[in-house]
């Protein structure tokens, strides 16, 4: 079951790094980075899971006591958690860039921008 | 995890690579845009299967929420630009 | 007694399910955008709402935190279809060709 | 005085929520909501709308009630006929815009009418501009301005303009 | 007996779910996706709950209530983009 | 041509590592040592019954500040990569014309924009006891601006009370840390206020505090991110 999950985001590396690749447009290209982004995370998630087990929150239906059998660990949730959060602000400056490039340009496309070919 | 949440994690990341593929292929920009947002989304679902409520709150807000609403400002003043 | 409440939620919980399948089923069968939206997001909010009750029978103590989430849906659901038909219109998606009469008339002005 | 009054009902029904959301009844659960709605309160200066239009007799308590039930008779009943719309194989519709009038002149009250109108499978609110409503209706029964009022608008019109006139 | 309707309750989410995938993928227009990806999110809510009835969780519930306020703001960020609202 | 050779082939060698990290995955039957530790130290020693607010709050705490500092690094640089010059700008669109919002969406922002707020508050006090957090509030927060925004696009905001609101967290967040070194165990020890009892919202110690802090900073943040992006300014 887990496989199923961590293929799902291999498959959304894959595809997200094929999409920066091949694309043009700047923006298809930050499109397929967040797309990427997101599978690194199902990945990281899907390592940490433990079948049979709950989620890292104690309330009336997982007490203290039995708390070591039945959670699952949550170091890397709360790695996920700073990805994503970060991963948000890396789109968000890249986007920033995209449209100051266009500003200035009045283009999207990579192979337009010369200044710096040799 | 019970046979009925197996079931559905395999709907969903069936649903996951199609919407994936979506957002690569198309070559409409808004397009793009929303089939990314619809992978945030179901990668959401997946994460609260695999029992991490807090990051999938986290996804649905900002990573479905917030980065799709700033490629649409984003995408509102390139408009009439040239596109590929 | 707890059995029979819990025989009531799960039954619920189909006839919720079965409105969403029916909205699904709407949404591809019906011809143009405003039909879509009548019976892809109106079922669906019947369904989830019939869900939410379902839950409630089965699970009593979260009853409050269901009920939000309804009154919640309840109000932003039209407001979001009704939004989105108005910008349909107004950038003139296609109609069906059975669309009988269609008195909003857009004002002129428009820079389209 | 008016203006503390608005700000004051929000504040409760704030606090309520709060209360409602939290799900506990601890004295810290209290505490941190006064702070909260207050704060939230008083950052919206002009009072709420839904609180400042309602009309709050017994008169209008005892419409919103009614309202509610035939509300979700309304939606049950035509949720099914919907259902048979799209499950038989012909596709029996007959779709169309047609312009309806109200007599609400509150915004809270205009906005809860065509919440209704369009939470109802069958009818859905396009455009909402002053008196005017246009609603695209799946099957047309009439073009008429006055018979699809009374078709669609009459029901819920009678309680609302008890509640926000 | 209620394990067995909760199972079909669930098929039949999925079913819809399938459904909004598939208009999402052939709708003509930008338009068109946006009413499928609203459908999904409504029918994701039913799916959190059926979760949480499963797991017997009531703290996923909490992201039920964020969803229910994403599939809102979706909708009216990309209406407001179509008419070129800003 | 080649170029579309190349990257096939990274694909295909990637592919490879992954199948291989793929049919070489055993899931673990027990916590490791460091999960064990948290989950059977947290609630005692810190009393927060979120164990991943826990570990984002307490005991990886500095992490937690370097992303804050990140984000604030974020909407600094946005602002500055955003700052028009005169000069070089093509693309000067004087007041473009905007259709109208319509009398529904204006009404239903004013009802519903004080209940996403409260909701935004309600996630990142209660971090410690359900799901949710500062970052998760924020952005909730910063989605009732959003709303704002959309129903009126020509509508100021303040954006000095964004940039004190999140200097003041920022410091705020530090000082409660420095006061972790001095009254508790270390920096950003959360035990300088009482632990409190499990499952009530004064409990935790200084988790709650903190959390609201970070809401408030993160908040402020998305939302002059987003001010930022959907307004055409003569100046920042």
């Amino acid at each position: 079951m887990v496989l199923v999950v961590l293929a799902a985001g291999f498959m959304l590396i894959l595809l997200g790094l094929y999409g920066a690749l091949i694309h043009r447009n700047i923006l298809h290209m930050i499109v397929s980075f967040s797309v990427a982004d997101t599978g690194v995370n199902l990945v990281l998630i899907a390592v940490g899971y433990m079948p049979g087990r709950t989620a890292p929150i104690l309330d009336s239906n997982v007490s203290v006591a039995d708390a070591v059998e039945r959670i699952i660990d949550p170091v890397p949730q709360a790695l996920v958690l700073t990805a994503i959060v970060i991963g948000v602000g890396v789109t968000a400056l890249m986007l920033a860039y995209a449209y100051r490039l266009y500003q200035t340009k009045g283009t999207l496309d990579i192979s337009k921008f010369t200044e710096l070919k040799w | 995890m019970s046979g009925l949440l197996s079931f559905m994690s395999f709907v969903i990341c069936v649903a996951l690579v199609g919407a994936a593929w979506v957002a690569i292929r198309s070559t409409s920009l808004p397009m793009a845009i929303l089939a990314a947002g619809l992978v945030s989304l179901l990668a959401s679902l997946m994460f609260l299967i695999l029992a991490a409520p807090d990051v999938a709150m986290t996804e649905a807000a900002i990573g479905c929420g917030l980065t799709t609403f700033l490629f649409f400002f984003v995408l509102g003043r390139v408009r009439g630009g040239e596109h590929d | 007694m707890k059995t029979l409440l819990d025989v009531i939620g799960a039954l619920f919980l189909v006839a919720g399910t079965s409105f969403l399948f029916l909205g699904g089923l709407g949404l591809i069968r019906m011809p143009d955008l405003f039909n879509r939206i009548q019976s892809g997001t109106k079922a669906t909010t019947l369904g989830t709402i019939l869900t939410l009750i379902g839950a409630t029978f089965l699970r009593p103590e979260w009853g409050i935190k269901l009920s939000l989430i309804g009154l919640f849906l309840l109000f932003t659901n039209p407001l979001s279809s009704q939004v989105l038909a108005r910008a349909a219109h107004r950038i003139g998606v296609e109609k069906s060709a059975k669309t009988k009469v269609d008195l909003l008339v857009e004002p002129p002005g428009d820079p389209r | 005085m008016r203006k503390f009054g608005n700000q004051t009902a929000l504040f409760v029904t704030l606090f309520l929520f709060w209360v409602l959301i939290n799900g506990s009844l601890s004295l810290g659960t209290l505490l941190v909501g006064v702070v909260v709605s207050s704060a939230i309160a008083a950052m919206l200066p002009g009072g709420w709308d839904p609180l400042r239009e309602f009309h709050a007799t017994p008169a209008g308590f005892s419409a919103a009630y009614h309202f509610l039930i035939y509300f979700i008779k309304e939606l049950i009943r035509s949720n099914i006929r919907m259902a048979g719309v799209v499950l038989s194989p012909r596709l029996p519709i007959n779709p169309g815009i047609v312009k309806v009038h109200t007599k609400l002149k509150s915004k809270m009250g205009r906005l809860l009418l065509a919440n209704s109108i369009t939470l109802t499978p069958g009818t859905l609110t396009v455009m909402l501009e002053e008196e005017w409503l246009y609603v695209h209706w799946v099957t047309v029964e009439s073009t008429d301005i006055e018979a699809a009022t009374a078709h669609i608008v009459a029901g819920f019109e009678k309680y609302l303009e008890v509640m926000y006139g | 007996m209620v394990d067995l309707l909760i199972y079909l309750a669930a098929s039949l989410a999925g079913m819809a779910f399938i459904l909004a995938m598939i208009r999402f993928v052939i709708g003509p227009g930008v338009s068109d996706r946006i009413v499928a990806f609203d459908v999904v999110t409504i029918v994701a809510i039913t799916v959190i709950i059926i979760t949480a009835l499963e797991e017997d969780r009531v703290v996923y519930l909490d992201v039920a209530l964020v969803y229910a306020l994403l599939s809102f703001l979706g909708v009216i960020v990309v209406a407001r983009y179509l008419e070129r609202g800003f | 041509m080649t170029k579309r050779i190349f990257v096939f082939g990274m694909l295909i060698g990637l592919g490879a590592i992954f199948i291989d990290l793929l049919l070489s995955y055993t899931p673990d039957s027990a916590l490791n040592q460091t999960a064990r530790y948290y989950a059977e130290r947290t609630a005692t020693d810190l009393g927060a019954a979120n164990i991943v607010a826990a570990v984002i709050v307490t005991y990886r705490g500095l992490d937690t500040l370097g992303e804050v500092t990140v984000l604030f690094l974020t909407a600094a640089i946005l602002v500055m990569v955003l700052y028009r010059d005169h000069g070089i700008g093509i693309n000067k669109i004087p007041n473009r014309f905007l259709p109208p919002t319509g009398e529904m969406l204006g009404t239903g922002s004013r009802l519903l924009v004080p209940l996403i707020l409260l909701m935004g508050v309600y996630l990142f006090a209660n971090g410690h006891l359900t799901p949710g957090g500062g970052f998760q509030g924020g952005a909730i927060i910063a989605s009732a601006v959003l709303l704002l925004l959309l129903t009126n696009p020509n509508q100021t905001f303040n954006l000095q009370l964004f940039s004190l609101t999140e200097s003041i967290s920022g410091i705020g967040f530090v000082v409660i840390g420095v006061l972790g070194m001095f009254f508790a165990g270390g920096f950003l020890d959360n035990r300088i206020f009482p632990i409190g009892q499990l499952g009530e919202l004064f409990s935790a110690g200084a988790i709650p505090v903190i959390y609201t802090l970070i809401g408030l900073k993160v908040g402020a943040e998305f939302s002059s991110i987003l001010v930022h992006l959907s307004e055409e300014k003569e100046e920042s």
